[in-house]
């Protein structure tokens, strides 16, 4: 017993002296000064900051795994300009600090060209100020609110992008179809407390509604960690609205209209892209997706080459269907990956400018272009369910 | 004028009776014994007195001031300190501690001259750590001052709760089973200890104690409690003639001291 | 003695000094690379934090998990006061810090009367409230946070306050106050009567824990931009508590020892992502397994070991004779 | 007349999400009432009885019945395993030194079971079809699951009662609660007492995970933390250590919840249920059903 204790407690320690040593030697030894010559480097060091444990880290490994099949198959292409890409992964446990923390020693411990990631705009802003500081562009896959790239006198952060739809458009779009195609003239929202994403996209919503002389007749709110909304569903229910409003991702939004469809509410519910997910349909089942409407990107019966293959190489290589974040995620890599051939070499200015100039980038979630407000300019496109709960094309919305 | 007045005093644990209607009268430099067989409610009048539990019914007037009704701590202020029957030290702590902690009540300075380190921090300290060392001497612990309380024997750790309570600067003392677990030298010295100690610091005590020995020997008066109730009150002498202390006792402790 | 006293101050004032020149030099010349700084400001606030929940737990024996809550109050107050109301930052640190501790002054009051597990689980009902209520005021960001909080934490705010939090905590816990603090954890009821009001002093050391929690996330709240309520959830308390255990309960350079081992072995982990929380918990169950009482149990590691080892002097209490 | 049936349809939903909360309390309590241990890891457990359910049905075609047994069966195992490892050593040390061992134990059954089963949460497949009651011409609905998982509660906790009072093996628990030295003294053997206790709690928890995993369809390696914090908040709250006591403390914590959700404002409800769980402690500490124990001075 006391001989297999201490063995154990060698082992332990031997263990952390093998990490703590594995550290030390991946940190760039005191390099002999920056290389004089522009000679052609080695590879290009991309950060990745991502939520991989904590409370949100389903989001953050969906988006990295991506990222990660991204920057392989560019390597096996010849990576960007003749030069491999190598993703620094780091784990921020989806807290607001360490995303900060992460992003510095990204940095200046690694001296990555480039950041993706995080995730979830709060993470994101701590990580911002970071990127601004250090001068390295940063381009969150999924933070939507609007101030990640606009600071608060409305002037657009030089060195931050996104690749995902911004808060207002697809609350627009979605508010547009619930009066114009579907003619509801009341309206309930239910909302995920504290997610950004679909605070902002009810805000736009409820806007849009109300504007287009709608009337919003319940507001609710849940967090990310209910499993059980048939409480506050059976009071939207009592005010019985046209149209049940829930911009959140596939499990929840999955769980809600399972359950909104067990307590009786039958009319329609309309979301956003965090629907799109090959595993709402197990989560809910056919039945619960009838009258279920969402806006996306892309329609899934789309048959362009470049997202079937994403689709089996992602299946392939995880197991599973990629969801939203993992397509952002993807194509926030490629966009990367495109801005940084652009700029014709891996330097955090040229390629801030290159991102900034992007025009016309077709990836997985539709074809992509940056503004001024370095968010992109995307399509949108409306989705339904079949009887046997298929996502079918609805109809098509441009910007 | 009694130190201690209690009148009619009655606790009720969820409809039994531990104590009923206790009645006792200290008087200053009294040496006075509660006895009585197991379970009789001795603890509980201790635990009473000092504010441990709530009367349901009764008085306790402590130096003319009633103190039913007052936190433990209260108490202990105004001039009470008792031991416990299962040793209640900080055991953690240095013997040396455990004294100081018990002169809490005397000492004055605040807490911003203790962070800061001002006023009269060290002069008290100093003080502080003077006279336990002293309380520690008289009951020959001075030099055992550092060791941890609970790594002290069993009769060390006795004579340190007393020499703890001492350090309270108490005008009643309340001592519980003091000679629990001690030998008969032990107990001798130890009677002798207290009779001193009264002497010195000018202490009433009121003891109890399963030790007949000690409680003849040292008492001046004692009273007798069984089911919660005082049977007998009186000397030594008039206790040891009583016939329901003897039917209490079935005769055989009484008869042997 | 009063001359060793003052000796021994003389020293912890040097070695303090030492320290903070040491690596302000680095700082001033350039050489600190801005991610070790982070670091070095972390271990700053996590020593806060642990030290102070240390005179709660490991001192005063009160078994409190609600430790982010306070932070969470601190954070917050600091953050109105400067974003919102444009006040200078050391009075927004004092406001979070007086704010917490009021905040743990009226939590401590009703719960202390609890005891054991039934205290921990009231404190982490109270440090979940903290968390939802700040969710649902939308003046400050709601559950998505507050952001565009200035960047002004530094690193001599941070040394300076985490050295003024272990002093005060030190003598406080060598004073007649602290004794009685220990005195309780030791056993309240022989505590109470030995005169010692033990209701003052759980919530007054569970209101100095408080406060410095405060300050400790008025710090935090200023260096990170961004603070939002799920920051200081209770995971986040049990990091602390995790420190505070490690350490030693009752033991400060515990406490100062485990939050630094602790900061650094995270940061060291950040590159394992997926498997930095297996790490962390094998490390948690190996190091209960082998010392339950924590890296130091109650034990002190200071100057004046070195010098009692010199005089031939047994550990144990400080008599300064 | 609509706003009673708006109640009634409130107290359904509150009961049927307190029986889950009722169904992990009631391990949480046996454990705790034994070695007054926080199982940190119960709500871990939980997580691991739903996925072993899940691979047991999707990937061995098992039907309901012998995938639940299963995951029971496996999980109790589990949880003599982590006994035996992980608190056995611990069992004379400080409570706060098990408890943090417990809290690594809980970290470890999420982050290695991230590891291996991918964070992405799984849809539970629909091993019995779900019907629909309802009640009022429509008015008010219930499903027949959420029916099976109210039985399946109450039913484990007359088994539970019935083990604890009325088994050999439930008198040594009950011993080894009240006095472990005693217990011994009395020939009881201890670690066997224990880890038949943690491997009853465990078969509870994985039953849980298995019948949420149907009702909700959806598991996720981070899903046991949550449930088990309100499941110990509700244990708590009926009396820990007491068997009907962590029923109506998850039925109650269930209850609260809905109709905070559904009159008050759903964001409230953590806080609601906190409040009224230290209401309660205040007033009567040792829980609903607890006897209040005095200290013997």
């Amino acid at each position: 017993m006391k001989l297999s204790k201490k063995v154990a407690l060698i082992l332990v320690l031997a263990f952390l002296v093998t990490i703590a040593g594995g550290c030390g030697g991946s940190k760039p030894a005191p390099a002999p000064a920056p290389a004089p010559a522009p000679e052609k480097p080695k590879e290009i060091l991309i950060g990745a900051n991502f939520e991989l444990s904590g409370n949100v880290a389903t989001f953050g490994i969906s988006a990295v795994n991506a990222i990660e099949m991204a920057f392989a198959e560019i390597n096996a292409g010849g990576g960007v300009n003749g030069i491999p890409l190598k993703l620094v992964k780091v784990d921020n446990k989806s807290d607001t600090g360490e995303a900060t923390n992460v992003a510095t020693k990204l940095i200046t411990q690694d001296k990555v060209v480039a950041l993706l990631g995080p995730v979830t705009s709060t993470n994101v802003l701590g990580a911002v100020p970071v990127a601004t500081q250090y001068k390295v562009p940063l381009i969150t896959p999924t933070g939507t609110n609007p101030k990640i790239t606009v600071d608060d006198s409305g002037k657009t952060r030089e060195w931050a992008f996104r690749t995902c739809f911004i808060d207002p458009f697809q609350g627009f779009v979605g508010a547009n179809f619930a009066i114009n195609t579907l003619k509801a003239k009341t309206a309930a929202i239910f909302i995920e407390k504290n997610s950004d994403y679909a605070k902002g996209l009810a805000e736009v919503f409820e806007k849009t509604f109300t504007e287009k002389g709608g009337k919003i007749v319940a507001k609710e709110y849940f967090v990310t960690e209910d499993k059980d909304f048939r409480a506050t569903l059976t009071k939207i229910k009592a005010a019985n609205p046209d149209v049940l409003y829930v911009p959140s991702y596939y499990e929840q939004d999955g769980l809600i209209a399972k359950q909104a469809r067990e307590l009786g509410y039958t009319k329609p519910i309309v979301g956003a892209d965090g629907w799109d997910s090959e595993k709402l349909l197990q989560i809910a089942g056919a039945k619960a997706l009838q009258e279920v409407y969402f806006t996306n990107h892309y329609s899934p019966q789309d048959t362009d080459p470049k997202l079937v293959k994403f689709v089996e190489n992602y299946k392939a290589k995880y197991g599973s269907v990629p969801d939203a974040l993992a397509a952002l995620g993807y194509d926030a890599a490629y966009i990367l990956a495109d801005a940084i051939k652009r700029a014709g070499a891996p330097e955090p200015a040229k390629i801030k400018d290159a991102l900034a100039a992007t025009k016309g980038f077709v990836g997985v979630t539709g074809s992509v272009s940056i503004d001024d407000k370095h968010n992109p300019v995307k399509g949108a496109v409306i989705i339904t369910f079949d009887k046997d709960g298929k996502q079918i094309f609805k109809e098509k919305v441009n910007p | 004028m009694a130190l201690l007045a209690v009148n009619n005093l009655t606790k009720v644990f969820g409809g039994l009776s531990a104590v009923s209607d206790f009645n006792i009268e200290l008087h200053p430099g009294e040496l006075v014994g509660l006895i009585g067989p197991n379970g009789a409610g001795k603890t509980t009048v201790f635990n009473l007195l000092t504010g441990v539990y709530e009367p349901t019914e009764g008085t306790i007037q402590f130096n003319h001031e009633n103190i039913v009704g007052l936190k433990p701590y209260e108490i202990t202020q105004r001039g009470m300190a008792r031991t416990f029957q299962n040793i209640r030290l900080f055991s953690n702590l240095s013997v040396l501690d455990n004294v100081r902690i018990a002169y809490h009540t005397h000492v004055k300075y605040g807490l911003t001259s203790a962070v800061m380190r001002l006023g009269n921090y060290y002069k008290e300290e100093e003080e502080m750590t003077r006279k336990a060392i002293e309380f520690l001497h008289i009951f020959n612990l001075d030099r055992k001052k550092d060791e941890i309380a609970k790594n002290l024997p069993y009769g060390e750790q006795r004579r340190l709760e007393i020499a703890r309570a001492l350090a309270a600067k108490p005008r009643l003392l309340l001592l519980d089973e003091p000679a629990a677990g001690m030998n008969p030298q032990e107990t001798h010295e130890l009677m002798n200890l207290i009779k001193w100690i009264r002497d010195e610091f000018k202490l009433t005590i009121l003891l109890i104690e399963h030790d007949m020995s000690l409680v003849m020997g040292a008492c001046e008066r004692i009273y007798v409690l069984e089911y919660g109730m005082i049977i007998a009150h009186g000397t030594p002498e008039e206790i040891k003639s009583n016939p329901r202390v003897i039917e209490a006792y079935l005769g055989e402790e009484v008869a042997h001291a | 003695m009063q001359k060793i006293l003052n000796k021994r101050i003389i020293l912890t004032i040097l070695v303090l000094g030492l320290l903070y020149g040491s690596i302000q030099n680095l700082i001033v010349q350039g050489k600190l690379n801005p991610y070790y700084e982070i670091n070095l400001l972390l271990i700053g606030i996590n020593i806060m934090m642990a030290v102070s929940l240390n005179l709660i737990n490991g001192f005063t024996g009160q078994f409190s998990i609600g430790h982010a809550g306070f932070m969470a109050v601190g954070a917050y107050t600091s953050a109105v006061l400067t974003v919102k109301l444009q006040q200078p930052f050391p009075l927004a640190i004092l406001a979070g810090s007086l704010a917490a501790a009021l905040i743990g002054f009226l939590i401590g009051l009703p719960t202390l009367r609890l005891k054991g597990d039934y205290l921990a689980i009231a404190t982490l009902g109270f440090g979940e409230i903290i968390k939802v209520v700040f969710v649902n005021i939308e003046y400050v960001g709601g559950a998505s946070g507050l952001s565009g909080i200035p960047h002004i934490t530094t690193w001599n705010w941070v040394f300076f306050l985490t050295a003024f939090t272990v002093v005060f905590i030190k003598n406080f816990i060598n004073s007649t106050h602290g004794r009685a603090c220990i005195s309780i954890r030791e056993d309240e009821i022989a505590a109470e009567t030995m005169g010692i009001n033990t209701t003052k002093y759980k919530v007054m050391a569970f209101t100095i824990g408080a406060f410095f929690a405060g300050a400790a996330g008025a710090l935090y709240a200023h260096y990170f931009y961004i603070i939002q309520p799920n920051t200081f959830n209770f995971l986040k308390s049990i990091d602390y508590l995790v420190m505070v255990v490690l350490g030693g309960m009752g033991s400060i350079t515990g406490s100062v020892l485990a939050a630094t081992a602790l900061t650094i072995i995270s940061a060291l982990l950040q590159r394992f992502a997926e498997i930095r929380m297996v790490i962390y918990a094998l490390l948690l169950i190996v190091i209960m397994l082998f010392r339950p009482q924590g890296l130091m149990g109650n034990k002190e590691f200071s100057l004046s070991i070195l010098e009692r080892l010199g005089r031939g002097e047994k550990h144990g209490s400080v008599s300064s004779k | 007349m609509e706003d009673l049936l708006i109640f009634l349809q409130q107290l359904i939903n509150g009961i049927s999400l307190g029986s889950i909360y009722a169904l992990i309390a009631l391990g949480y309590t046996m454990v705790y009432g034994i070695i007054k241990l926080i199982n940190f890891a119960h709500g871990d457990i939980y997580m691991v009885g739903a996925y072993v359910g899940f691979f047991a049905i999707t990937k061995l075609n098992m039907s309901f019945i012998p995938a639940l047994l299963t995951s029971m069966v496996l999980c109790s195992i589990l949880g003599i395993i982590i006994e035996r490892m992980a608190y056995k050593p611990l069992r004379n040390a400080t409570r706060i030194a098990a408890l943090i061992t417990a809290i690594g134990v809980s970290l470890l059954l999420e982050y290695g079971g991230m590891l291996i089963v991918t964070p992405q949460p799984r849809a539970f497949p629909e091993v019995f079809p779900q019907t629909k009651i309802s009640f009022f011409e429509g008015k008010v609905y219930m499903t027949n699951q959420q029916l099976v998982i109210f039985a399946v509660t109450l039913i484990l906790m007359v088994l539970l009662q019935f083990i604890v009072y009325k088994t050999k093996t439930g008198k040594a628990m009950r011993a080894v609660s009240f006095d472990k030295d005693a217990a011994l003294l009395m020939g009881i053997n201890i670690n066997n007492t224990i880890s038949a206790t943690f491997a009853i709690g465990s078969a509870l928890a994985a039953a849980a995970g298995v019948l949420v995993g149907i009702y909700y369809t959806s598991i996720s390696p981070l899903m046991g933390i949550i449930p088990g914090l309100k499941a110990f908040v509700a244990a708590v709250l009926g009396g820990i250590g007491i068997i009907p006591g962590a029923v109506v403390g998850g039925f109650l914590m269930g209850i609260i919840e809905a109709l905070v959700s559904g009159y008050g404002a759903s964001t409230w409800r953590d806080a609601v249920a906190f409040g009224i769980l230290i209401l309660i402690l205040i007033i009567k500490p040792s829980g609903i059903f607890g006897a209040n124990i005095r200290e013997k001075v």
